[in-house]
């Protein structure tokens, strides 16, 4: 159980408080090398894959892994049961701390109650916990809705159509985001018609409904999507749907779009946090475990590239996959890797 | 033949089922850090027991030759409606628990009507009636949350005399109380028979519609008690498409590892069970070996492969080529 | 719609059309119903562009359900689906990594990859006797590993080729896109196959009695594990023209397509059993399904409601005509 | 005996099945204590008639009056519970539950609720008793009986529901001399009983042992009703198929001894426990008949011929030569040419939902396509000549096989077979159930194929066809091959006795022997 003290915390810069009002824990100091496990649900995605890669990259470089005694990942699928099990014989097992990519953020109640009697430090990350007794490595999902909208209201500046591809409905990423729109558009004062369509995180499945709202009720004159947005240019493309401004996240594919359509009209503004975030995750747990004190919810710089700034082998990677995110580093934390070199790694260790 | 050899014969698929979950879970907890405690297994026990809910209800309608795609979107359906329900006072949680197994009943009468009555294939009617039951769940619980009934909850999902999964003794009990009396009614022949031959039920004056029906309905009512249990498990409720599908799709494996044939009228829920069981550690297996994150679903995938084909084996003894049409 | 006025358009409509069955008629008075629902919605629903995109939409679908069609009619089923479709995309890019002759084969390579998931499973299923619903399951939770092992470790290359893109939005006939052109060829050959071929004959004669197929000396070992194979290839062909179509490939790109082909092949009237169904059915019920989404997506409506009403209509439309004739 | 009084009574019963009339205001009247025959040609109306009677089918038209009053049957539940109980030829028997649990599956024995598995079985145990099938194990699958038990489990079944009025639509088409006589001993005493029985079957002999009345069936009619015992064979069957008929049975021609190797040949056969040591040859022109108990080992023989059996030991010679079959696929091509007409047609024979024309091709798709392509003109040649050849009666080509009557439906899974022309021709029962008429036209067409030089091995439980047919007999017993009957030697006493393994000359207590020797079908044999 972490003492509730007052901040700052240890490396101020990298574990930024997420609120004026968020409080600092300081858990007992433990002597190292720790055990730390990664709790992973879901991975068959290539935000996922990065991820996973990301950690045990990070968890390799030598000044960390001096600090780790076993870094050991699981990814449970999608079953919210079975990752709460992962994480209760991470517990059994008597590790040091857990690191979480939750499939639900509320479903955890009964593990953390476990990992508090235990002395487990629990970190959570991306699909972080609704709680204020395990530490949030957390992004402001609604920031990024508001950026995109005011991305848009910049651009348009007289009001007009605007096409919003949600993603995976239900979960509290959507929403945040959805609102974060919404909030900030309605604010403007201008005049705004939204059509929402649901893209699900998927390009395939972002791009057929975008495909659609084009034929019914296009044109638009603004875009804006979270996840999908390479099939959503896609669908413009295949449309001859004129390019308007587009505030989405750092798919490499859109980026790449993005600075190839700029003179057209698609003025992107990309923004996002990239898998690297376990990174920060991790080192969120460790610090905690070595005794510092740490915020119970950290907040993530978002990664922004806005028109006209999307350079070339620095923001996105002509040759490379569409499908890895972009912004993979956070300097601030001292966690510098280049998405290409997470995805590339195993074929260069070969 | 001694009446025992009739016996084992019946129960073959049971028995291998539960022997493949006994090694699975051997192999597990003795490389488990932990090792077999009272923790580990209540830990699987717990997860275990959601999904063999699932594979009970399945199981029922497998067994009139029928298929379940929405027994996993019932399980959400009822794991949010719980999550509204189940809360409050000792009356209040249990007119709740009453309500959400009332749903979850409804939900599977729904089913077995428009198959029976309305004379659908069970695939596709389920197909649909679980996109239904999604979109119900998702207006329930738009964002996953809600609450539960804790003390409820801690209590069925922890343990007996310090040593006992409460979970399993749940199990249990729903099998003495449902599955039992089920399979040894008359409804519940009918089940079987209308499973094996339909028109020979028929001819035989066999009540095979309310036979039928009652399968339908009561893995409706086992689909809610997995359902409830999730909330217990969970403390809150939540309309996860991907997972509800993930338990319709691991049902049916669950239900053929426990030696129910998908042809209808053959198998027990208690293989079932075992099924669900085994097919749960799976899952663990990967806990205690060290195997890269990357190469962890492949690794599922094999097991599962392997497991599948197990009775495959069965084949090299037939000597009667007829007997593969069976 | 009356039966007089359905009658009345079968007969001056072709042999083939009139020899139908009922139901798959009473399918395509749906399709009929739906635009007309949709237009009340939105005057461009009925322009010839949507219903062009429409089309293009679901011959992704009609590829990959025709395969699934063929298992079906075997009385089988493939669950494998989702990811035979994302590992034929994913290695048809993959391929395309590997120089102009990568490239060149990146087509043929991607459905190579889903027709050796189609052997496993026929294998599995006809020389095995595993239950086809859990042998399918299996081999695509194998075919998911893969595939995240392969993106994890190898750098992957997944944009789509020309050729792919092409294929997929291309217009080789004025007007019509590429994909609904090669849809009407795969399902022009499905249909030849299912009618002239001794092949077809025999998917419909084990579908009804497997037993008597094979004592009338008929491999039907081989033919399921044909059948299989060509369901593998097939859905890993819609995976290419799905990376197409997106002019890349992911992971997830199969998982919409598992429950909606099978949803597709029923409501166009094939007995989930086996050996009774046509391809024009099948086709219907890819429209049905495709129109049904699009409406749906484009009525704004939230998921909630919008699943909702995907399954009752789904219900409704099969107790209009998906009924078992009574018992008696 | 006032068997005047109809105990049921059908009147004015009409059912059509689309364009077909399968019944056409036809009349039955039912007395208790007697046994009533109904005898026609397949597709006559018999299994309507009593699936109507019996609730599983509702008539278009007429009425039933059971003690007086009018019925109506919405399900065959509601029929049993008037006390109508109907053996049904094999549909209505659960296969993957118990023994057990069939006879006793419409009314269990409860027990708080549940079902009493003691009391069931005890029921059981005395109804397989009853119907002298106590060998039948009560907790044995169903599925795992071979045919002829199962239609004692049938038996079985009927007799614990304690019908007033019991059906029995060839109940006995797959049963042994043997089984027979058993029920038949059954059925006299429920006669006595004061029961009223009604008794389908095309055995001729079956009828004139055990008939008290007799009613003749042609096209959905009733033709005729008579005292047993009042026409002659000869009149009855002028009445069934409405012309004349003589010699069942097609001369045997006097053969030469066989000079060329035989066409087929097996040497020292043996699988499990079921094959031991079989040796036998068929020549080409031959006619060779399996005899025996039923279950003897016949069935797997000719499977085993067919390639369907693994882990044979021992040699299968065609043409002389050895040869490994090991599939149906590799049995029918042309260098061995062996065509199996099995032993259910329902399962094993036909499709049953596909048309007549898919049947009948089934089985040639290989020679009639070509790269894969089936050439549909001479598909149609070749089905014309097959439906001339064998008079298949069905109202057209792209109809279900399935709607064909039972006896058609045979005929098309011969036909199927005849297509390929067939230079081994292994024949599983072939007679099962189909009408005098129908057999009459396969006996003939039996000898025509092997004056065409067909070589012809050939099963049957029923001994006047052994005899009438079989140029030689081999009598089968637990496997293996007890002894060869050639010519004049092949009579029933022969057949009989080497059933039962008994040597010389003596034979069976006089009671077995009534049962099991059925006398030859009267003025029709030569
Ligand atoms: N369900 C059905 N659908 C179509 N036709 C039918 C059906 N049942 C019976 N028929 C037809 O009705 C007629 C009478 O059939 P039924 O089975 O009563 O004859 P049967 O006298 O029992 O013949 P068999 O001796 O071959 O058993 C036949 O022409 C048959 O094809
Ligand atoms: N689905 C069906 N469609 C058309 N006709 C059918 C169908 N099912 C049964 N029949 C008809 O019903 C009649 C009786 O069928 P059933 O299977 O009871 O045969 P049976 O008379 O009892 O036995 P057997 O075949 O030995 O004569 C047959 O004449 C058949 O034509
Ligand atoms: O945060 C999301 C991540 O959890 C999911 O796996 O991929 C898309 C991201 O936007
Ligand atoms: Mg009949
Ligand atoms: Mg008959």
């Amino acid at each position: 159980e972490p003492e509730i003290v007052n901040g700052p915390s240890a490396e101020p810069e990298c574990f930024a408080p997420w609120a004026a009002d968020t409080q600092f824990f300081k858990f007992p100091k433990k002597e190292g090398p720790y055990r730390v496990a990664l709790a992973n649900g879901y991975i068959a995605n290539t935000w996922r894959i990065q991820m996973v890669q990301t950690a045990k990259a990070y968890a390799a470089q030598p000044a960390v892994a001096a600090k780790l005694k076993e870094f050991k990942v699981v990814s449970t699928g999608e079953d919210v049961p079975a990752q709460i099990s992962a994480i209760n014989n991470f517990i059994d097992s008597g590790y040091d701390a857990i690191v979480v990519n939750a499939q639900n953020p509320t479903a955890f109640g009964p593990v953390i109650k476990r990992a508090k009697e235990a002395g487990v430090v629990l970190v959570a990350f991306d699909n972080i916990l609704d709680t204020k007794d395990a530490i949030n490595v957390n992004v402001d999902q609604k920031g990024l809705g508001e950026l995109w909208a005011n991305w848009l209201i910049k651009h348009i500046p007289n009001g007009g159509k605007i096409l919003e591809v949600r993603g995976v409905a239900g979960t509290s990423v959507d929403t945040d985001r959805h609102n974060g729109i919404h909030e900030t558009l309605d604010a403007s004062g201008k005049k705004w018609e939204v059509t929402e369509v649901v893209g699900k995180w998927d390009d395939g499945v972002a791009q057929k409904a975008t495909a659609d709202a084009i034929a019914t009720n296009g044109p638009f004159d603004g875009v804006t999507g979270q996840g999908g947005d390479t099939g959503i240019v896609q669908a413009m493309i295949d449309a001859k749907h004129p390019f308007v401004p587009f505030g989405g996240e750092t798919e490499n594919g859109f980026r790449k779009f993005c600075a190839k359509f700029a003179a057209e009209g698609l003025k992107c503004s990309s923004a996002g946090t990239g898998p690297a975030q376990v990174a920060v995750a991790i080192k969120t747990a460790i610090a905690a475990l070595e005794g510092q004190v740490v915020p119970q919810a950290v907040k993530l710089p978002l990664a922004i590239v806005e028109d006209p700034n999307f350079k070339e082998g620095e923001d996105y990677f002509p040759d490379q996959s569409d499908n890895f995110f972009v912004g993979n580093s956070f300097p601030t934390c001292g966690i510098n890797f280049t998405a290409q070199e997470i995805m590339g790694q195993s074929k260069e260790n070969q | 033949m001694k009446d025992w050899r009739y016996w084992l014969a019946e129960q073959r698929g049971t028995l291998l089922a539960f022997g493949i979950f006994i090694v699975m879970f051997t192999i597990y907890t003795s490389n488990h850090p932990a090792g077999f405690t009272a923790n580990v297994v209540q830990t699987a026990s717990n997860k275990g027991v959601l999904l063999a809910f699932v594979a009970m209800a399945q199981t029922l309608v497998v067994i009139t030759a029928g298929i379940d795609l929405s027994v996993g979107m019932i399980f959400l359906l009822t794991n949010c409606l719980a999550s509204w329900l189940v809360i409050g006072t000792g009356i209040e949680t249990a007119f709740g628990v009453v309500a959400v197994l009332g749903t979850g009943l409804l939900c599977g009468a729904i089913n077995g009507a428009i198959v029976i009555y309305g004379r659908l294939q069970p695939i596709v009617t389920t197909i649909a009636t679980g996109a239904v039951y999604f979109g119900i769940a998702l207006l329930l619980r738009p964002f996953p949350g809600g609450s539960v009934n804790e003390d409820l909850a801690d209590a069925l999902t922890g343990r007996l005399f310090g040593v006992v999964p409460a979970s399993l003794v749940a199990l249990l009990a729903v099998v003495l109380v449902v599955w039992m009396p089920f399979s040894r009614s008359v409804l519940g022949r009918a089940a079987y028979a209308a499973g094996s031959s339909e028109m020979a039920a028929y001819m035989s004056g066999v009540p095979i519609r309310r036979g039928k029906f009652a399968a339908y309905a009561l893995a409706g009512l086992l689909a809610a008690i997995g359902g409830l249990f999730l909330t217990f498990f969970t403390y809150t409720g939540e309309a996860a498409y991907a997972s509800g599908n993930a338990y319709t799709l691991f049902s049916i494996a669950a239900v053929v590892l426990g030696g129910v044939s998908l042809f209808g009228g053959k198998g027990s829920a208690i293989g079932a069970i075992f099924g669900a069981l085994a097919f749960r550690t799976i899952g663990d297996l990967l806990f205690v070996f060290d195997f890269d994150p990357l190469w962890q679903p492949l690794f599922q995938g094999v097991i599962l492969l392997i497991a599948v084909s197990l009775g495959a084996f069965a084949l090299f003894r037939v000597r009667n080529r007829l007997e593969w049409f069976l | 719609m009356s039966e007089t006025t359905i009658g009345g358009i079968a007969g001056r409509m072709p042999k083939f059309v009139r020899r139908a069955d009922p139901a798959v008629l009473t399918a395509f008075a749906c399709i009929v119903l739906l635009l007309f629902v949709g237009s009340l919605y939105s005057r461009s629903f009925l322009s010839p562009e949507y219903l062009l995109q429409q089309l293009k939409v679901a011959s992704f679908l009609g590829v990959i359900a025709t395969g699934m069609m063929l298992v079906i009619l075997l009385g089988q089923i493939d669950l494998s689906v989702p990811w035979s479709v994302a590992a034929g995309a994913m290695m048809a890019c993959a391929a395309a990594a590997y120089g102009p002759v990568g490239v060149a084969l990146a087509i043929p390579f991607g459905i190579f990859c889903g027709v050796a998931i189609g052997v496993v499973n026929g294998i599995g299923v006809a020389y095995l006797r595993i239950p086809s619903m859990i042998i399918t399951l299996a081999t695509n939770a194998v075919a998911q590993g893969l595939m995240v092992v392969y993106t994890g470790g190898f750098s992957p290359q997944d944009s789509a080729t020309r050729a792919m893109r092409y294929l997929a939005t291309g217009f080789a006939i004025p007007g019509v896109p590429n994909a609904v052109v090669i849809w009407a060829l795969i399902g022009a050959a499905m249909v030849f196959v299912l009618t002239r071929t001794g092949f077809g004959r025999t998917v419909y004669g084990i579908g009804n009695r497997e037993r008597a197929a094979y004592l009338s000396g008929i491999d039907t070992r081989r033919v399921v594990l044909i059948a299989f194979a060509v369901s593998g290839g097939l859905s890993a062909f819609g995976g290419v023209l799905l990376a197409g179509y997106a002019s890349k490939a992911a992971q997830s790109m199969g998982d919409a397509y598992l429950l909606p082909s099978i949803a597709a092949v029923v409501l166009g009237g094939t007995s989930i059993l086996g050996g009774r169904g046509s391809y024009l059915g099948t086709v219907a019920g890819v429209i049905l399904i495709t129109l049904l989404q699009s409406i749906l997506s484009v009525m704004q409506m939230p998921e909630a409601g919008r699943q909702i009403i995907y399954g009752v209509v789904i219900v409704a439309m099969l107790l209009l005509y998906g009924r078992a004739p009574a018992s008696r | 005996m006032d068997g005047a009084i109809p105990l049921f009574r059908m009147e004015g019963i009409s059912k059509r099945y689309g364009g077909v009339r399968a019944l056409e205001k036809a009349e039955l009247s039912v007395t208790p204590g007697s046994i009533h025959a109904i005898l026609g040609e397949n597709g006559a109306g018999k299994s309507t008639l009593i699936k109507v009677m019996a609730g599983v089918v509702a008539p278009d038209e007429g009425r039933m009056m059971l003690d007086g009053s009018e019925v109506t049957f919405s399900s065959p539940a509601a029929a049993n519970q008037a006390g109508i109980v109907c053996i049904f030829q094999e549909l209505s028997l659960v296969p993957e539950l118990s023994v057990s649990d069939n006879i006793v599956i419409s009314d269990p024995p409860k027990r708080f609720g549940m079902i009493d598995r003691k009391a069931q079985r005890r029921i059981a145990e005395e109804a397989l008793a009853r119907a002298g099938a106590a060998d039948i194990h009560p907790l044995a699958l169903v599925k795992d009986l071979p045919l002829s038990r199962r239609q004692m489990v049938e038996i079985a079944k009927a007799l614990a529901r304690k019908p007033r009025i019991l059906i029995l639509d060839e109940a006995t088409s797959a049963l042994t001399a043997a089984d027979v006589a058993k029920i038949f001993g059954v059925l006299k005493r429920l006669r006595s009983e004061g029961l009223a029985l009604l008794y389908i079957s095309h055995r001729m002999n079956e009828i004139a042992e055990l008939a008290d009345q007799c009613t003749v069936f042609r096209n959905g009619r009733n033709v005729a009703s008579y005292a047993a015992g009042s026409k002659s064979d000869n009149e009855v069957v002028e009445l069934m198929i409405g012309r004349e008929y003589s010699h069942i049975f097609p001369p045997k021609p006097v053969r030469a001894p066989a000079t060329a190797a035989p066409v087929l040949e097996a040497r020292k056969l043996s699988w499990t426990d079921r094959l031991d040591n079989i040796s036998l040859t068929v020549g080409a022109g031959e006619v060779v008949g399996l005899g025996g108990l039923d279950g003897q080992g016949q069935r797997e023989l000719l499977l085993a011929f067919f390639g369907v059996l693994r882990g044979l030991s021992g040699q299968i010679l065609i043409d002389g030569k050895p040869v490994a079959i090991a599939s149906p696929a590799k049995a029918r091509r042309d260098r061995i040419g062996m065509a199996l007409i099995p032993e259910d047609r329902k399962t094993e024979g036909l499709m049953l939902p596909m048309t007549v024309r898919e049947n009948l091709s089934f089985a040639t798709l290989d020679r009639l396509s070509r790269a894969g392509i089936i050439d549909r003109a001479a598909e149609q040649r070749l089905i014309d000549d097959m439906v001339a050849l064998l008079a298949i009666k069905t109202a057209g080509l792209d109809i279900p096989v399935g709607a064909l009557s039972g006896g058609n439906q045979q005929k098309v899974v011969i036909a199927k077979w005849l297509m390929r022309q067939p230079r081994i021709i292994l024949l599983n029962d072939p007679t099962r159930g189909i009408d005098v008429g129908t057999k009459q036209e396969l006996y003939q067409l039996m000898r025509k194929l092997a004056d065409q030089g067909a070589a012809i091995l050939f099963y049957s439980t029923d001994y006047d066809e052994l005899i009438g047919c079989c140029d030689r007999v081999l009598v089968l017993y637990d496997g293996a091959v007890k002894r060869e009957l050639v010519g004049a030697e092949i009579t029933e006493r022969a057949l009989i006795a080497s059933a039962l393994n008994i040597h010389g000359e003596e034979m069976p207590a006089r009671g077995m022997a009534k049962g099991m020797a059925k006398t030859p079908a009267r003025g029709a044999d030569a």
